[in-house]
């Protein structure tokens, strides 16, 4: 007897959601001043989270609204980001984009704080879609994962063995990039490539270079390896780059300019990719002040024009996408600093 | 009311004999280390060629050296019956500090010396505070952790040094070597060697592990305690900064996270190798040993294909069979040790 | 870790290894855990006043709940501390309690027969632990760092990647829940009981007597009879035990179970036992002292995140708080001494009165 | 370096010296001269000061008041090193070993001798000491570590460490307590040729016979103050002993004869590898039955392992009647069974605990009400065992280990006899306690030996053991030589049995 899953299954969907998604939407409705939009990263003095909240942080003041980054110095630490979720809640913020730690963990807090008229929109890392107001994502999950196959694909001429090195076991991105990616490796053209291993590097350097080692003795002749991790790409980089595998062995996956651009320039990676993080700030922050003006309620449809970005329509599981991620290798990676 | 002599004869043979037994068992607790350090790359070998091949073996020792230089630090202070939790976050400044001054382009060496400086800089705080301020070192330590851990990120943010930022020639000495062993590696062994004769043959090295042993005891002996205490901690801090700089030259990359909870990975390393947190006993070069081993554990793993998902709990047992083997090792030692004073004493007598 | 330096004198004056039960802090009213005790009110009534937000229900209650789980583990770790031992499991411990948790209820097996479950596995690692180090004599330490890895990573193993969250709601209503309008998390009645039931087991029975002993000198209290290594054995166990109700309480008030929950919490709990005065070497320190200083950083934090301190600032606070935290009773003692020679220089010597009176 | 003139200039010396601890004045107004090639002695009660001066003397303590004084110009010790430096060696009252380090480490540290660029000559370190070692006689594996060690064996590694030295100024704080004659013997020998070498000598010791044999003068201090200084010749002891009690002294072993009972404690066969062999024998209730032997025959570790502290490898125990099991202590104290170890510091007290809290170690079951402790029970049980024992103390709240040596001693048996046990067990009961209180602990026991408890008393103190004991017990290299009734004991049959030249009896 007692509560099983089961027994709870049926009442456990409906547990605190969306309160707001009942108002209705008013398109035209002004955009109001003097609003708080307050960025909650992963992790604060992450290089990649600064860019992208720099770039929200020039999106919102140029709509005149207030803009603030709160976060912890950790990047698993969910207890912290609840405690800041609250912090937030009691500030009275008009809204709050966050980059989920755990997709589950931060319900509870950020229920309440849309109870308490608090507008939640994630980005980067998404938390259960019941528990935020709309998702802003850097480029389609299956995008990424499909297009980084492709990548690695024309690199080792659709044939040998590949591995993937990801961050940490839990990341959520990751494992929905990584299905696409199995997914995109099923298609007839890439017959010839065998996804051997995918590996966890924890996003820490030591235990991604172990890790890309360890790929490399155990699979004599692995021909590349898809790192969607910047951590671990630049790992995996400076690694190669260091041994005898240096341009025997192909690298792409996710990584920041200013990170590759030693490696690309040595030759040790041919090409990788990314949206741009800044963009993905300044998308989070329209988003967060349309919905906090009424102009959206985050239901599948709606549109709202981010400032000189355009205009965005939401998806489905009130999804708003960036676009398709940027490519870049010798030829264009000087035009880039970030 | 006198008692006569229990005959004084017969002590020296018997001394010599006991003393030699004794370092060849002492020498042994180390060895065993090495054994199964031996045995666990010679296994892998089979499982997988790959692994013993000179990029292989390259790779193993450089893996080592940083928490090999960081271990060495350690146990001097432990020897001490004291305890540096904050190399992992000293780790990280200094290597950001080193990182900054070659961004602007400066002289590698003397970013490696600036590093190591800072790294005095921090060692001399903690010794002051445990020495002067005569506190339990965890508590001290562990604040220190905190301290610079949040100095880090206050100062540098942010900001991120990346293989970009860094002079070739310093990445290159990084990963390059004589064949198989990197220079990194060589740099480690010299470090090492000298830590250990200075230990083993200088009067303030052995006063080290006297106070280790009896505080008490080592401030009637007249042992200048406080200069002793500061002095290993200063080495502590050193060898962390020498290792900050030589792991910017490793990952080529550094943020202000690098380093973070190193300092649980270094104790481990030092416990396997059998320094006592009692003080007063132990060698670097354990602590060495320990250090190479826990690193090649994690390199051994992944080449004989283990997933990661396995590799945290085996670290962790790994962890404690080491400990408990060197244990159950000792406490034999002991028992041998009681029946041989025995038997030498009815020896004596019935001689 | 001994202190550095023991000289009698150092000793003398710290003070009797005693519970309030000792006129002690009546004597030397600077006791560290009485002045932590002080700085948290002090910090509390400014907090009141000046911080706007603070004094809400709400988040009060934010406050304790984030706190519960150290303050949790804080009691049975206490002891452990006192006894001369120290147990940096706690963290993983909970952290794998909560992935079994998940597991199990992914299993479909019913939540009431998983708590007790969790609990039973608390004791476990509690013994295994015990045993390793009262029957072969390992240093806590080193053992629990071993178990500090080999725990989280078989949490990695049971539960994986998954991370549960649909745990039923009236549990999870208990774990972030309070009590009617009040800013009382529900959780922390139990928590008010462990306490009592600890200070009473500390500082008013022969077990608590007995764990200060051994804490000062093991060899003594085993020439006086003290049972060292079944007692030590029962800390680990409660430590065990406490750590995995506090992975499941984790588990419930942030409602998702994973492998890594509660990762570092050791070193909160340690940083508040230490900053509440309690000696590692063993045989001192009251639960008074470990609970204020708990909170005392709980609060802080509550309060540097309300005024916008940033992460950093808040660690190296931290910090800069531990340092003092053992600084200044040191200086205090020094003070205390002075006085004490000074008064002495002038009083008439009742030692000898005393004697063959 | 001998003075022309010894009696104008003192070597080392103390003028108006005072000295506070809290409420505790252990030193007041005192002033000591010790000249080249003069054996000076020291007597008082336990807490008379002794210890205190020394450490004044040593740089341990820097005195409130008063001047040290060197060839006569006033010196400040900042440490022990400066005094060490200046030529004064010190034995301390408590053995302060390395555990850890070899033995002949712990007599060199710091002042090892070297090689080439400063490197110590781990070779001439071992050498020095092997001399030292037979010079005093004794033989210890300077390649041994200091851990392990029994009292004896530290104390002489003390002894070797301070004449390793050769200073100008040698103090020894009770060096003799835990030795047996032939190594007291063999050290005076070699006190006497310093100091007819030109060093100076401080010496104390309980053992009055032996301040007599060894020196030339003596202080006597009372609490804390100091009381004369003067010729030792012409002097008796029971002068002495009023200096230093200011009365007179009752007889020192009141043994009255008890009406011997039956078996109380019975051990058969008992056996530790390698430390102890198949020792066997008996005590009845009513019976003072003493344990002697040379140091290092094992008397302590056949003690230990009764107890339960230790286990045995073979043989059994039973009190009353009922087995004890190997290794289980609570037992043995239920069964009515009590230890007074031989090492005060580690095994007889928790140093760092208050003396009330160091009482009550045994007695939770009187002190304890349904498991919940009685405040009032505590005190007044350790109350009335201080007072009982006349432990002197300023507060009971104090740290036990600010009390001086023997009041220690003192702690430790009350803690003891407060458990009211049936059989008493005691190892060096009287080390390092002075004429006194030596009297009253002899008094002590005989008394509880006439109401029926059973007393097994280990002591190195010959006269003790023939002046209390209905029966004496000689072990020797770890097995029974001889036991000997009351009537037939003398110092030449203990002997005998004790270096193994006895009849093989019992
Ligand atoms: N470190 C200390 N702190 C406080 N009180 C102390 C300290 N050391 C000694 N005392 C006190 O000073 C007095 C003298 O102690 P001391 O050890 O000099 O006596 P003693 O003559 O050596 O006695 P014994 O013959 O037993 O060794 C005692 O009352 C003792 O309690
Ligand atoms: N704690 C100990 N650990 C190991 N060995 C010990 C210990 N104590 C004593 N020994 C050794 O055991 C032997 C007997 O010990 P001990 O000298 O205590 O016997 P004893 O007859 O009680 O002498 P005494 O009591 O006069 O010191 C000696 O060789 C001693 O070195
Ligand atoms: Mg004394
Ligand atoms: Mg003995």
């Amino acid at each position: 007897g007692g509560t099983t899953k089961k027994s709870t299954d049926s009442d456990s969907t409906k547990s605190g959601s969306g309160s707001s998604a009942a108002a209705s939407a008013n398109p035209s409705a002004p955009i109001k001043k003097g609003l708080t939009i307050a960025y909650l990263p992963k992790q604060v003095n992450n290089p990649y989270f600064t860019i992208s909240d720099n770039g929200g942080k020039k999106a919102v003041e140029a709509l005149g609204e207030k803009y603030k980054e709160v976060g912890t110095s950790s990047g698993t630490d969910t207890a912290g980001q609840v405690s800041y979720v609250n912090t937030l809640t009691q500030q009275q913020a008009s809204a709050i984009a966050v980059s989920a730690q755990d997709p589950g963990a931060l319900c509870t807090a950020l229920n309440q704080a849309r109870k308490n008229g608090v507008k939640v929109v994630t980005y980067d890392s998404d938390t259960n879609t019941n528990c935020r107001d709309a998702f802003v994502s850097q480029a389609s999950a299956e995008d990424l994962g499909r297009t980084e196959v492709q990548l690695m694909a024309k690199q080792i001429g659709n044939k040998g063995q590949i591995a993937i090195l990801s961050a940490a076991q839990t990341a959520t991105n990751q494992n929905t990039w990584i299905d696409f990616m199995k997914d995109e490796l099923k298609k007839p053209e890439y017959k010839d490539i065998q996804l051997v291993k995918v590996a966890y590097g924890n996003d820490d350097a030591q235990a991604s270079f172990q890790q890309t080692q360890g790929l490399l003795q155990q699979y004599p002749n692995l021909k590349g390896i898809i790192s969607p991790t910047t951590v671990g790409i630049k790992a995996a980089a400076q690694y190669l780059s260091g041994s005898k595998y240096k341009g025997k062995v192909q690298l792409t996956g996710l990584g920041t300019p200013n990170d590759m651009r030693a490696y690309v320039t040595n030759g040790t990676v041919q090409s990788f990719e990314l949206w741009d993080p800044a963009k993905l700030g300044a998308l989070a922050g329209y988003t967060a002040v349309a919905l906090a003006s009424g102009q959206i309620t985050g239901a599948p449809g709606e549109t709202f024009t981010a400032g000189d970005m355009g205009s965005y329509t939401i998806g489905k599981d009130s999804t708003v996408v960036l676009g398709k991620p940027t490519v870049f290798d010798k030829s264009n990676i000087d035009q880039y600093h970030f | 009311m006198t008692m006569t002599a229990k005959p004084a004869s017969a002590a020296p043979p018997e001394a010599a004999s006991t003393s030699g037994f004794l370092d060849r068992v002492l020498k042994v607790r180390e060895l065993a280390i090495l054994v199964v350090l031996v045995l666990m790359l010679l296994a892998t070998q089979l499982d997988n060629h790959a692994f013993l091949s000179e990029q292989g073996i390259k790779d193993l020792l450089l893996n080592a050296t940083i928490l090999v230089l960081v271990a060495v630090g350690q146990a001097t202070v432990v020897i001490t019956r004291n305890v540096d939790l904050s190399v992992g976050s000293t780790m990280g400044i200094t290597a950001f500090a080193a990182g900054e001054f070659l961004r602007g382009g400066g002289n590698p060496l003397v970013g490696v010396l600036i590093a190591i400086a800072l790294g005095i800089g921090f060692g001399v705080v903690n010794g002051l505070l445990v020495s002067l301020g005569q506190v339990p070192a965890l508590v001290v330590t562990l604040g220190t952790l905190y301290i610079i851990r949040g100095l880090d990120s206050i100062w540098f943010g942010s900001k991120q040094i990346t293989a970009a930022d860094l002079p070739s020639g310093f990445a290159d000495f990084g990963h390059n070597g004589f064949g198989a062993v990197p220079y990194l590696a060589l740099l480690t062994a010299v470090v090492l060697i000298v830590a250990a004769y200075y230990l083993r043959s200088y009067r303030s090295g052995r006063d080290l592990y006297a106070l280790g042993s009896s505080p008490e005891a080592a401030r009637l002996a007249g042992v200048p305690v406080r200069k002793r205490i500061l002095t290993a901690y200063i080495v502590c801090g050193a060898l962390a900064g020498l290792a900050g700089a030589l792991y910017l030259a490793r990952f080529g990359n550094v943020d202000s996270g690098t380093g973070n909870g190193y300092e649980l990975t270094v104790v481990s390393a030092v416990v396997v190798g059998g320094v006592a947190f009692t003080g007063g006993s132990g060698s670097v070069y354990g602590a060495a040993l320990g250090a190479l081993l826990l690193t090649s554990i994690n390199s051994v793993l992944p080449s004989i294909g283990v997933s990661s998902v396995w590799v945290q709990a085996i670290d962790g047992i790994l962890l404690l069979l080491a400990i408990a083997v060197d244990r159950v090792v000792a406490l034999r030692v002991a028992a041998v040790l009681r029946k041989r004073a025995a038997q030498t004493r009815s020896a004596i007598h019935h001689a | 870790m001994p202190e550095p330096t023991k000289s009698p004198q150092g000793k003398a004056t710290s003070g009797t290894s005693g519970g309030f039960a000792v006129p002690a802090w009546a004597r030397d009213s600077l006791r560290w855990d009485t002045v932590v005790g002080a700085l948290l009110v002090v910090l509390l009534i400014c907090s009141f006043s000046m911080v706007d937000n603070f004094g809400n229900a709400l988040n009060l209650s934010f406050l304790i709940g984030n706190t519960l789980p150290i303050a949790l583990i804080a009691l049975p770790m206490t002891m452990l501390v006192i006894s001369g031992e120290i147990d940096l499991s706690v963290g993983s411990t909970a952290g794998l309690s909560g992935a079994v948790m998940g597991k199990l209820w992914n299993e479909g097996m019913s939540i009431e027969t998983i708590i007790p479950l969790c609990v039973l596995l608390g004791v476990v690692c509690g013994l295994v632990n015990g045993l390793l180090v009262t029957r072969l004599g390992l240093p806590s330490l080193a053992v629990t760092i071993g178990t500090l890895a080999a725990y989280r990573g078989i949490a990695q193993i049971v539960l994986g990647s998954n991370s549960v969250t649909d745990f039923p709601q009236q549990y999870l209503d208990f774990g972030s829940g309070r009590i009617g309008g009040t800013f009382i998390p529900q959780a922390a009645v139990p928590w008010a009981v462990l306490l009592v039931i600890a200070v009473i087991v500390l500082h008013a029975t022969p077990v608590g007597r007995s764990l200060f002993a051994v804490g000062a000198s093991q060899e003594a209290a085993r020439f006086a009879g003290i049972r060292v290594k079944r007692l030590k054995l029962s800390m680990f166990v409660a430590t065990g035990t406490v750590s995995a109700l506090t992975g499941v309480f984790w588990a419930l008030h942030y409602a998702s179970a994973r492998y890594d929950n509660a990762t570092g919490l050791e070193l909160s709990v340690i940083a508040g036992v230490l900053l509440g005065g309690i000696d590692f070497d063993g045989g001192k320190g009251t639960l008074g002292g470990a609970v204020a200083g708990v909170f005392l950083l709980g609060a802080l934090q509550n309060v540097m995140s309300l005024v916008n301190v940033s992460a950093q600032s808040q660690i190296l606070i931290t910090g800069v708080l531990l340092v003092i935290s053992v600084l200044a009773p040191r200086v205090a003692r020094q003070v205390g001494r002075a006085r004490a020679r000074r008064k002495a220089a002038d009083a008439a010597p009742p030692a000898a009165a005393l004697a063959t009176g | 370096m001998t003075d022309p003139e010894p009696e104008r200039t003192p070597v080392l010396a103390l003028e108006g010296v005072s000295k506070s601890f809290g409420a505790v004045r252990a030193l007041r107004d005192v002033s000591l001269r010790l000249y080249a090639g003069e054996a000076h002695a020291l007597a008082g009660e336990n807490g008379a000061g002794k210890s205190t001066l020394i450490k004044a003397l040593a740089g341990v303590h820097r005195p409130d008041s008063g001047t040290v004084l060197l060839d006569g110009a006033p010196v400040v010790f900042h440490g022990p090193a400066d005094a060490r430096d200046a030529g004064v060696a010190v034995i301390y009252q408590e053995p302060t070993l390395f555990p850890d380090l070899s033995i002949a480490e712990n007599i060199f540290v710091g002042r090892q001798p070297r090689r080439s660029f400063g490197r110590v000559d781990h070779k001439s370190v071992r050498q020095a000491t092997a001399d030292l070692f037979r010079r005093l006689g004794v033989d210890l594996d300077p390649d041994q570590p200091a851990r392990g060690l029994s009292i004896a064996d530290q104390q002489l590694v003390e002894i070797a460490k301070a004449l390793s030295f050769d200073a100008r100024v040698l103090i020894m704080d009770e060096p003799t307590a835990a030795l047996t004659g032939s190594e007291v013997a063999r050290l005076f020998g070699v006190v006497r040729a310093l100091r007819e070498s030109g060093a100076a000598v401080l010496f104390i010791s309980h053992r009055l016979e032996e301040v007599f044999q060894l020196c030339q003068r003596v202080t006597t201090l009372r609490d804390g103050a100091w009381i004369a200084s003067e010729p030792v010749e012409g002097l008796t002891e029971d002068d002495l002993v009023r200096r230093m009690v200011g009365r007179d002294l009752d007889e020192l072993y009141p043994k009255q004869d008890a009406k011997v009972g039956e078996v109380a404690l019975s051990v058969r066969r008992l056996t530790r590898e390698g430390v102890f062999t198949d020792v066997s024998f008996d005590v009845r209730r009513g019976e003072i039955v003493g344990l002697a032997g040379l140091v290092g025959a094992g008397r302590s570790e056949v003690a230990r392992a009764v107890f339960g502290v230790d286990r045995w490898d073979a043989g059994e125990v039973e009190v009353d009647g009922r087995p004890l099991k190997s290794g289980a202590p609570s037992l043995a104290m239920s069964a009515g069974l009590a230890l007074v170890p031989e090492d005060r510091r580690e095994q007889g007290l928790v140093m760092e605990m208050s003396i009330e809290r160091n009482i009550n170690l045994t007695g939770f079951g009187a002190t304890s009400r349904a498991g919940l402790m009685n405040r009032g029970a505590e005190r007044s049980r350790a109350v009335d065992w201080a007072l009982r024992l006349q432990v002197k103390y300023a507060r009971l709240a104090d740290v036990v280990g600010t009390l001086s040596g023997g009041n220690q001693q003192k702690v430790v048996l009350a803690k003891w006899l407060a458990t009211d046990p049936r059989v008493l067990i005691v190892d060096e009961p009287t080390r390092g306690i002075d004429v006194g209180t030596k009297a009253e602990v002899h008094r002590l026991l005989s008394q509880l030996a006439a109401d029926g408890l059973a007393v097994l008393m280990i002591s190195s103190d010959l006269p003790e053991i023939l002046g209390m004991a209905d029966r004496v017990l000689v072990m020797h290299e770890g097995r029974l030589a001889a036991d000997i009734p009351r009537a037939e004991a003398t110092e030449e049959s203990v002997m005998a049995a004790a270096t193994g030249r006895g009849r093989n009896a019992a």
